[in-house]
């Protein structure tokens, strides 16, 4: 099973991977982080198909996804 | 599985050094920077290139790329390529450019390189301003655009309309693969990736003079959201600028 | 085809001098745009590099070749180009980039009458600009001077050999006669140098971290370390690498400082008014950067007069000035435009001003 | 290490000879100075040569400096020349009053009919293009004004000149080597 | 809009101060290519040309825009272009073009890090460049240094003026902070200059014999006149046109020489020196070229040490040392890489050296 | 009847002084410089063109010209003229460039001030060859052809193929008028001077930029007697250079 | 013409303020300053003021040099401020130690947890993010600090940067310029 | 009828009058002159037909032609 993992520090919020994700899974509407930035998290991370969509969008390689 | 988004997992490609990068929230560069990265993974190639980075929002590539890199003078890149190429002709040599670095300042060096047929690959990153400055027009800012030197927005009759470097250089015999790509979408981005990596392709097999330019946005200078940004792509730039292969 | 078989002198002129050295000192690469009065050495290249398998590439501009050079030397190769002039402004970004990011290199400068278009004729008015870094920043390179054709070629082995050991672009500058004279020379490879190992070089990142050349530095105090590391180099350069001829200044009163051909025509000159017995010497700087400071000022503890003798309006004699640090009167005596100073005028002007 | 050091040249002495020859371009007279110089060369004395193209870009006249020299040349620009070569009529003008009193003039008198009007100078006046023609090629007339040179020099050798123009033109021009020696000796015997 | 209705002060950055005090002081053509930290500059005057109908092109090139400097001045029209240091180092083949031409013109350099791409942190490191005349040939170009964001703007009407008087590209040397600093200025045209007729832009051959506009001298003696020329308003304008500073030199020991930036600075070090009772004064030349020789040559004779302190490594004190021919110690204090100079280390600096 | 040699008599253009030139015999420069002095005494515009002079053989255009003259750095004609032109709308301003002088050194100013649409004229005078320094490769010069800086010829694989400036400038969108001909022949010569009509026609029409390119010989550097020249311009450089009005 | 001229300065005093602000980009700091030196003109002060984007090219943390004075200001550059206003934790680092021995730092509390550790200054902590996003809009989180430096102040007054404000936002967009003025003053009150 | 004249301190002797004549009448071998140029002369004025090819072939406006 594909497992989404968001690097928080790495995220910088832009919500691309927001808007690519075909399951509608990643949001970026958890608040502010101390450096400023909306990071994005999976709020469903079991749904997740591993369609590397979000990877692909991603200008922050912010995100990985591994097989498991 | 590093590098390969086409497979099911994705990790940071070995090319990518694993630290964060200077550019703003959604700006294109990263994305480019991270497919150049995989390409030059999936091919095996990081130990023998040498990237030339530009001056501009990229000019700080060596940091990010896990391999030799060297920065040139402003719109130079293709000249400092030739001369790494010229007398190490075993290395894989690429340039990395801006809009302004290209297709301003540095116009006579590429359009020399490609004449030439340099045997350099060139990434050519138009985001329709100059970002590293402050969002100032460049010469593929679009007609009506307004920026910091064009407040009013662009206009045709003081400035003449954006220039189209790939139906430039597409004529010129020593070009021998010119293609253009977007990063409105992942479908767009894996197709420009094809695109660099057969621009790399062609250099190994000693092809002569290969250009790849990308379509990206500066959501900071284009004074939009990144998804906005990427919608601007879609429907006010790619109809300008035609994506696809131009010569093969 | 080499023309110095066995050694025998042969007849050359300065520019070819200089691109016959060159190739003998194992440039790898020249790069260079036409201009006169240097053609004859893009020529020479344009035959020779091709003869010996190496790169020669007549570039679109001078801004490209200064890159296609810093290129090259990027990767370790021993690079080089040249020009005159105008062609020299424009590479003045260039050049400041060279030194920026250490980079060895050899540009040679056969300068000729300005400002602007000017005249092919000889000058030496592009003096400051070689002396000072005409580009932007802090940075020097050696400035090597020659004053016959055979020295031309001497002194072109010892500019690549100066830019590997101190990372350095190095400027040779010459003038239009210069280039054009010939005389007979012998060029033969002194013993090869011995330059440190290249660590630096961008060679593909095999078995190694990757490796990077730029100029740029943003961190906090790094430009500044940057910087004050390129000041140790340069004070390294000023320590070791002076050069300078002195003739008969031993019992001078009245020293001349000229460089270059002017420099032959004032030994002319000091030679003639000798015969005359009239106490008259010639001091020639050879590095016009690092300036032999030292010499001049000890000379201007001894000698009545120092008098600069230049093919321009006077640049160089700001820093007669400066090494004599008011310890002598120091004048000028010049002329520019891309004419040549006559022995004549040279002659009367020392006449006018020997001390009594 | 400041390599100041002090040569022992002789003081300049008169053991040289300093010539300008000038014409129009294409009348061979900077190829006539570089045989000179390889000649002196050959000879065992020190040499240089200097082009110059004036300050026209095309066309006008063209000179050069051409000195031989048993001791060291301190300046190889020649102001005040011990002989003088001129093709045609703007180079007389330009050049006759430079040449030093006692010095030697050589004008082709082919196509210059003006005289320098000095008395302070020996002009020996050649029919340079007239001795090439009757040779056979009107470009010799270089060699014919060179040979004259050579007559009044006391460095060259008409000996060393042939050689010289012997090793220059390669074998093949066989007849163009013959055209040049004969050009040149007629200059010398003329002179 | 003109900012300042009513001669109120107003605030704003120096790049637009100069920018400002360009549109007001006639100026009908701006060329530029961005480069920080001037950016302010471009972007001010591609919205106030805009605004007055008057001309405004961001160039391709900083070689672009020198030259379309040059075809502006060519016809009488006042014209300016800025950049920063590597930009102004690709001007310099334009600008010893306009030197050679007597093309009046004003060129604006906010100075940063060098060499290289280097940073775009203040420096002063271009001083060389700037008062040598870092393109080739025997030039000199009026350099003015203001010291604030009030001075940037007199200092630009004073570079259209000395530009139109003598015939010569004028260049506004500032740096980092004092183009992007704001404060409070008042931009209000002088007395319209009385400049001499145009009599030699090209305007169309009407009734008049037709004229040229160039550099190129080929005749014998004709670049060299042309130079003498050159020279003879070269003298006119160190004659005349010096400015500078005193600040508490009257009774000093020990006198600091500072411009622009650093001058401020070394000005508040002054202060607080003199508020402990320290004999210390500051002098600072407005006008870099002509540099004011004669100031600081009777300066020397008066006080114990002059301390000249830049951001660089040692550009100005030669002028300093030139100036002051030997008469007191003349010492330097400074550092580069686009870092300020901070008033700790420069009162540090002053307390080490304050003769005793 | 001065400057016009439809008429049957002729004598020298008033715009033209009457002055011999330093061109060498044959060079081309020389008809050209009287064709342009001819158009701008048939349109009576003598009084209110400004030219901008090239640094190449064709350099001290201003002593030959009898109107008002500038001379610009190497390559960097197109953005004099457009100083000027953009202060003085009212003057004619055109340029004169050699083919080092616009193709290579001066690459990007030519594109730009094509592209941004100046209302200028362009005269391109291609020889194939750097004339004023001693016969170097232009980037024009044909693959095979012997020059001071390419012995052997041009090569192919080193140095690229020649480059088509017309061809290269025409898709620009602000260049209005791009034409291309030769003085190999009387008839060619007629012609050419009918396109560089056009192009000042186009700018007191207020149209934007016009170019034309004129085939020239330089049988110095080509080392070739002029009428061989004009041969070799016929036989050799027509077929790679298509004459013609390219864009109208 | 040498203008030499001895100018009427006084001597250095201390009637004058000096503030660093400090924050990342977006988080309004640049703009803070600038009402501050316009509120400062506007009560008759000298006033400089000094963006600084810092050696990053994007994003890092970006200050200001703000100086209010009653007397000509020498150097616009401060080292030892006797404000410091810093809006995020890398600010604080890297501004806090230089804050003059009785000076006064005012941090945004809502985004730094630490405090300078200095006892040698006063260190005021405005939950500025808090009061911002409780008037309305997390953007005003700088008009919270500025308020806090405005009470400090001895130079600036509440009424001259509403003032300044009420000038700045122009009028149609009435309601974010009652939310930055409600920002400013709670920013006043809890300082 | 048209009347040539050939400016002989003008005409460098480039030949490319003699080759575009259609009558024929102009040459270049009368000898050098003290410029070392060979100028060009029309053996036969009275022939020319005034068609001006010459002049449009001339480089250095050497020829005009008048009509009288
Ligand atoms: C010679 C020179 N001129 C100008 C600059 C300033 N400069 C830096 S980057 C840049 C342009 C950046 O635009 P672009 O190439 O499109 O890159 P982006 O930042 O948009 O990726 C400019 C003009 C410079 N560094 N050097
Ligand atoms: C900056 C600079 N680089 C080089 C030169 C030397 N130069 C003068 S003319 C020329 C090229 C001439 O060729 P082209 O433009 O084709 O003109 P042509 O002489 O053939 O008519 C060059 C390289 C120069 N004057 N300035
Ligand atoms: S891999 Fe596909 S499904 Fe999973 S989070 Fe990314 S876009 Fe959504
Ligand atoms: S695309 Fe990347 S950087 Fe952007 S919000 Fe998603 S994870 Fe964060
Ligand atoms: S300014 Fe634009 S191009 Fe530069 S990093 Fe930001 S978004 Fe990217
Ligand atoms: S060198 Fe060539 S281009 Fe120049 S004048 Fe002679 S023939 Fe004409
Ligand atoms: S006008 Fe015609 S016929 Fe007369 S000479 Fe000329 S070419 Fe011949
Ligand atoms: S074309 Fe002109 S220059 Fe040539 S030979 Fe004929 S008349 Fe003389
Ligand atoms: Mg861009
Ligand atoms: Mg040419």
């Amino acid at each position: 099973m594909p497992r989404i993992s968001i690097n928080q520090s790495r995220c910088k919020g832009c919500g691309l991977c927001v808007e690519v994700c075909p399951k509608h899974l990643i949001s970026v509407d958890r608040g502010m982080n101390k450096k400023g930035v909306y990071p994005s998290f999976c709020s469903r991370p079991e749904d997740c198909t591993g369609c590397l969509l979000c990877v692909t969008a991603c200008p922050d390689v912010a995100i990985t996804i591994s097989e498991d | 599985m590093t590098g390969n988004p086409e497979k099911s997992a994705y990790s940071r490609p070995e090319s990518l050094r694993d630290v964060p990068t200077h550019f703003c929230a959604g700006c294109g560069h990263g994305t480019v920077h991270r497919i150049i990265a995989e390409v030059i993974d999936d091919l095996g190639i990081r130990e023998r290139t040498v990237g030339v980075a530009p001056v501009g929002c990229a000019v700080v590539a060596y940091d990010y790329f896990n391999f030799d890199v060297t920065e040139a003078a402003h719109g130079r890149p293709p000249a400092v390529a030739t001369g790494i190429k010229r007398v190490r002709p075993d290395l894989v040599v690429f340039t990395y450019q801006g809009d302004g670095d290209l297709a301003a300042i540095g116009t006579a060096e590429i359009i020399h390189a490609a004449n030439r047929g340099e045997n350099i690959t060139v990434i050519f990153v138009n985001n329709g301003i100059y970002g590293m400055t402050g969002g100032q027009m460049a010469p593929t800012t679009l007609v009506g655009q307004p920026t910091a030197t064009c407040p009013g927005g662009r206009d045709f009759q003081l400035a003449g309309p954006p220039i189209k470097v790939c139906e430039m250089l597409a004529p010129l015999d020593g070009t021998d693969y010119i293609a253009r790509g977007a990063l409105d979408s992942p479908a767009h981005t894996r197709t420009l990736k094809g695109y660099i990596r057969q621009a790399f392709l062609n250099k190994l097999e000693g092809r002569r003079f290969s250009l790849v330019e990308a379509l990206t946005a500066c959501p900071t200078y284009w004074r939009m959201t990144p998804p906005a940004s990427l919608a601007r792509i879609r429907e006010e730039i790619i109809p300008q600028f035609p994506l696809g292969v131009i010569k093969e | 085809m080499k023309n110095n078989a066995n050694n025998q002198p042969f007849l050359i002129c300065g520019n070819e001098a200089i691109g016959e050295a060159a190739v003998q000192a194992g440039c790898r690469a020249y790069f260079g745009y036409p201009i006169t009065p240097q053609n004859e050495l893009t020529a020479y290249m344009a035959r020779r590099m091709g003869e010996e398998g190496r790169v020669f590439i007549q570039s679109e501009s001078e801004l490209a070749a200064i890159s296609m050079v810093f290129g090259a030397a990027a990767v370790g190769e021993r690079a080089m180009t040249s020009s005159s002039s105008p062609g020299i402004s424009l590479k003045q970004e260039g050049i400041s980039y060279l030194a920026g990011c250490r980079l060895p290199a050899v540009i040679v400068n056969m300068s000729r009458g300005g400002p602007g278009l000017g005249n092919i004729g000889p000058a030496q008015a592009d003096y400051f600009q070689s002396t000072r870094g005409g580009g932007h920043g802090d940075y020097r390179t050696p400035v090597l001077a020659g004053a016959s054709v055979q020295e031309l070629a001497d002194l072109t082995f010892l500019a690549f050999d100066l830019a590997d050991r101190y990372r350095t672009p190095v400027l040779i500058l010459g003038d239009g006669i210069l280039g054009q004279m010939m005389e007979p020379v012998v060029i033969a490879r002194p013993d090869p140098a011995r330059t440190p190992e290249k660590d630096w070089t961008l060679t593909g990142a095999r078995g190694r971290p990757p490796r990077c050349v730029k100029s740029l530095y943003l961190g906090p105090g790094e430009l500044e370390a940057h910087n004050r590391k390129l000041q140790e180099t340069y004070r390294e350069i000023s320590d070791r690498e002076v050069r300078s001829e002195a003739y008969m200044t031993d019992d001078a009163d009245l020293v001349l400082v000229a460089f270059g051909i002017t420099a032959r025509i004032c030994r002319e000159v000091v030679s003639r008014l000798r015969e005359e017995g009239l106490p008259v010497g010639l001091f020639r700087p050879i590095t016009l950067w690092p300036f032999p400071e030292k010499s001049i000022r000890d000379l201007s503890r001894k000698v009545k007069k120092l008098l600069s003798v230049e093919m321009n309006f006077g640049q160089m004699v700001d820093d007669v000035r400066l090494a004599a640090e008011g310890n002598c009167p120091v004048e000028f005596f010049g002329h520019g435009g891309g004419e040549i100073l006559t022995g004549e005028a040279i002659t009367e002007a020392v006449r006018d001003r020997i001390p009594r | 290490m400041n390599t100041d050091r002090q040569p022992e040249i002789p003081p300049y002495g008169d053991c040289v000879e300093r010539a300008i020859m000038a014409g129009f371009g294409g009348q061979g007279i900077m190829l006539a100075g570089k045989v000179a110089i390889r000649a002196g060369m050959f000879l065992g004395h020190r040499v240089t040569y200097i082009p110059s193209y004036g300050a026209e870009v095309r066309g006008g006249t063209a000179h050069c400096h051409v000195t031989v020299s048993r001791r060291e040349i301190p300046s190889p620009i020649i102001a005040r020349p011990d002989f003088c070569l001129v093709m045609n009529t703007p180079s007389l003008a330009k050049f006759s009053g430079r040449v030093q009193a006692g010095g030697t003039l050589i004008v082709n008198s082919s196509l210059v009919d003006e005289t320098s009007g000095r008395d302070d100078i020996s002009e020996i006046r050649i029919p340079a293009n007239r001795i090439a023609e009757d040779r056979g090629n009107i470009k010799a007339a270089n060699m014919a004004m060179l040979g004259a040179f050579v007559r009044r020099s006391e460095l060259l050798t008409l000996e060393a000149v042939q050689r010289i123009l012997g090793e220059a033109i390669p074998p093949r021009h066989r007849s163009l080597l013959e055209i040049n020696l004969a050009a040149l000796r007629d200059g010398y015997e003329q002179a």
